[in-house]
């Protein structure tokens, strides 16, 4: 491994510096013009295998511990807030079909959301509203945050767990869409095949 | 699943749907191969226990009862083709709902066993922090600096009262002419009569000036004035 | 350079998520039993030539950036901003009587400065101190800077309009001239408005 030049020690100096993630254009507004993503690149290969990491969440950049290292760090921490199991569905629904407003998270969960189901996410800083949607009542979306994807450690939504299977199994279409595409299909003999089986089954 | 763990449970659902969940997730099959009659069957074994046991049941769950029991008789009853809504596709709609809260669920779970921030990955502790120094860049233009001498200047400027000159008939001169005049008349004569040919401004002046003149002769006893009523002609006569 | 162990990156990561300077203790305290010094050795050597270094204060550890690098973590942004009525009001007096003392220009405002003016037509550069006056006291003076002329794009200060020309394009109109004509007006906001108009009227 050769010793980094002096963009990629500026890259790497700027970003251990920050606060919170930095953008590639907020990390050359310090070290000036050159290319940032290429030095990141060096960089994410640099602290690979070791104790620390940079790491990409949504278009931002952070260095961060090694997961492995979690048992070592997590004492004399406090553990964050539990989450209720209404809040973890709730916010696991807005990840996988944002934008959402609130009557579908109700369609999909099949409860009302209780009031403070919503603001424990916004506390949390997990979840955003995300202007409303173009429906009678106009009702308010909502979407996660950066700060979703660095505490989930993130790079994209597209890391979401098992995101591209649930959408190739037609699982994040709501209901209606997925109905009607079950008859198109199998026009009929799936759906009175699987209904056979509800009927045949004591 | 027996009766009494179903009531030792009974506050642990969140709906009817999630009830249905976890009785759907016991079939021990996958959800798209579940019996939507065994379902029923469980779902309503579980109001009808909780309802023995003098339990309070919210009204989604009642409602979902119902709903289920009227689509049970009608997935067992030999199929009418014109029955609507086709309780086949009912059932469809509800097992689909049913993997979509389990998919969440299962996403929810996912997600949070994650390395998450705080938890198992941290960052740093103690960061030196960026800082952006702001710098005004000044901005004026040209108009605005002349503009603003203009304002100065005239809120500074010594402030000139200036008069214009006007044709004026003084009080003396008025007296004299008066005076003068009134000898050489031997009847009573309108004060118009005395003024001199002039333009409007200086006879406005003369008229002005000869009536206080006129009352200032009166006052001396050289002349008398009759005035039949306000604003009637003003004669003017040397006293005998 | 062989990658570390995972008793470095161990101590690599406490020294990282820690809030303050570490002890061999305490950094012992979170890896467990083992030689922290080496390890802390190891480190050093890996991050000398890179952007941030493990650094020793007395009996303690920790990382910083490179100290080569701490310009990068300060960035200056040129933000515009108009001078103030104050502002203009003084660069005028000044470019028209230079060189004026700040008890001569007050005299020709007939308000006073606050310090501040004088400082921001210095720190645009557009005004720059010129001597003093041989008076009691021997007040500063003040003149206009050659970059005050090329921001305003006059070739010299004798391009600046005089009295006559100012007179000629309504810029002398008296203020209370003004305000005869705008008594005419009803409300108050009118008058207002159209004050700050008032100049722009024939």
């Amino acid at each position: 491994m050769t010793l980094p030049d002096d963009y990629v020690r500026a890259v790497e100096a700027v970003l251990f510096a920050a606060e919170s993630p930095l953008t590639i254009d907020s990390i050359r507004a310090h070290v000036g013009a050159g290319d940032v993503r290429a030095a990141l690149g060096r960089l994410t290969a640099d602290y690979a295998g070791r104790g620390i990491h940079i790491v990409r969440r949504g278009e931002r950049w952070q260095f961060q511990t090694a997961p492995d290292m979690a048992h070592m760090l997590r004492r004399d921490r406090e553990e964050p807030r539990k989450l209720s199991r209404a809040g973890i569905e709730t916010l696991a629904i807005i990840a996988y079909h944002e934008p959402v407003t609130r009557a579908e998270i109700e369609a999909i969960r099949g409860v009302q959301i209780s009031k403070g189901t919503l603001d424990v996410l916004m506390e949390a800083g997990w979840v955003k509203p995300a202007g409303r949607r173009e429906v009678p009542g106009r009702p308010l979306m909502f979407a996660t945050s950066p700060e979703f994807l660095v505490h989930f450690g993130l790079a994209s939504r597209r890391d979401l767990p098992g995101i591209d299977d649930l959408r190739a199994a037609g699982l994040l279409d709501p209901v209606d869409l997925a109905f009607d595409r079950l008859e198109d299909d199998e026009d009929g003999s799936g759906v009175a095949q699987s209904l056979a089986l509800g009927r045949d089954e004591p | 699943m027996s009766d009494a763990q179903l009531t030792l449970d009974l506050d642990g659902w969140e709906g009817p749907l999630d009830l249905l969940l976890s009785l759907a997730r016991g079939q021990k099959v996958d959800l798209r191969k579940i019996s939507i009659l065994a379902l029923v069957e469980q779902y309503l074994a579980y109001v009808d226990s909780a309802r023995a046991l003098k339990l309070e049941l919210a009204a989604d769950y009642l409602v979902m009862a119902a709903w289920l029991a009227y689509l049970k008789s009608a997935l067992l009853l030999p199929r009418d083709p014109l029955a609507e809504p086709d309780p086949e596709e009912l059932a469809l709609r509800l097992q689909l709902r049913l993997e979509r809260l389990s998919a969440m669920r299962e996403a929810g779970a996912r997600l949070m066993a994650r390395d998450r921030t705080g938890r198992d990955v941290f960052l740093r502790g103690a960061p030196e922090g960026l800082r952006t120094v702001r710098k005004a860049a000044w901005q004026a233009e040209i108009f605005d600096l002349i503009a603003a001498y203009g304002r100065i200047s005239a809120r500074m400027r010594p402030v000139m009262h200036v008069v214009a000159d006007r044709e004026v008939m003084t009080l003396e001169a008025a007296l004299e002419r008066v005076s003068m005049l009134v000898g050489e008349r031997i009847d009573w004569s309108v004060i118009e009569s005395f003024l001199p040919e002039a333009g409007e401004r200086l006879r406005r002046s003369a008229l002005a000036s000869s009536f206080v003149a006129a009352l200032e002769l009166a006052r001396q006893g050289k002349i008398e004035l009759r005035q039949a009523s306000p604003f009637a002609p003003l004669y003017l006569r040397a006293r005998a």
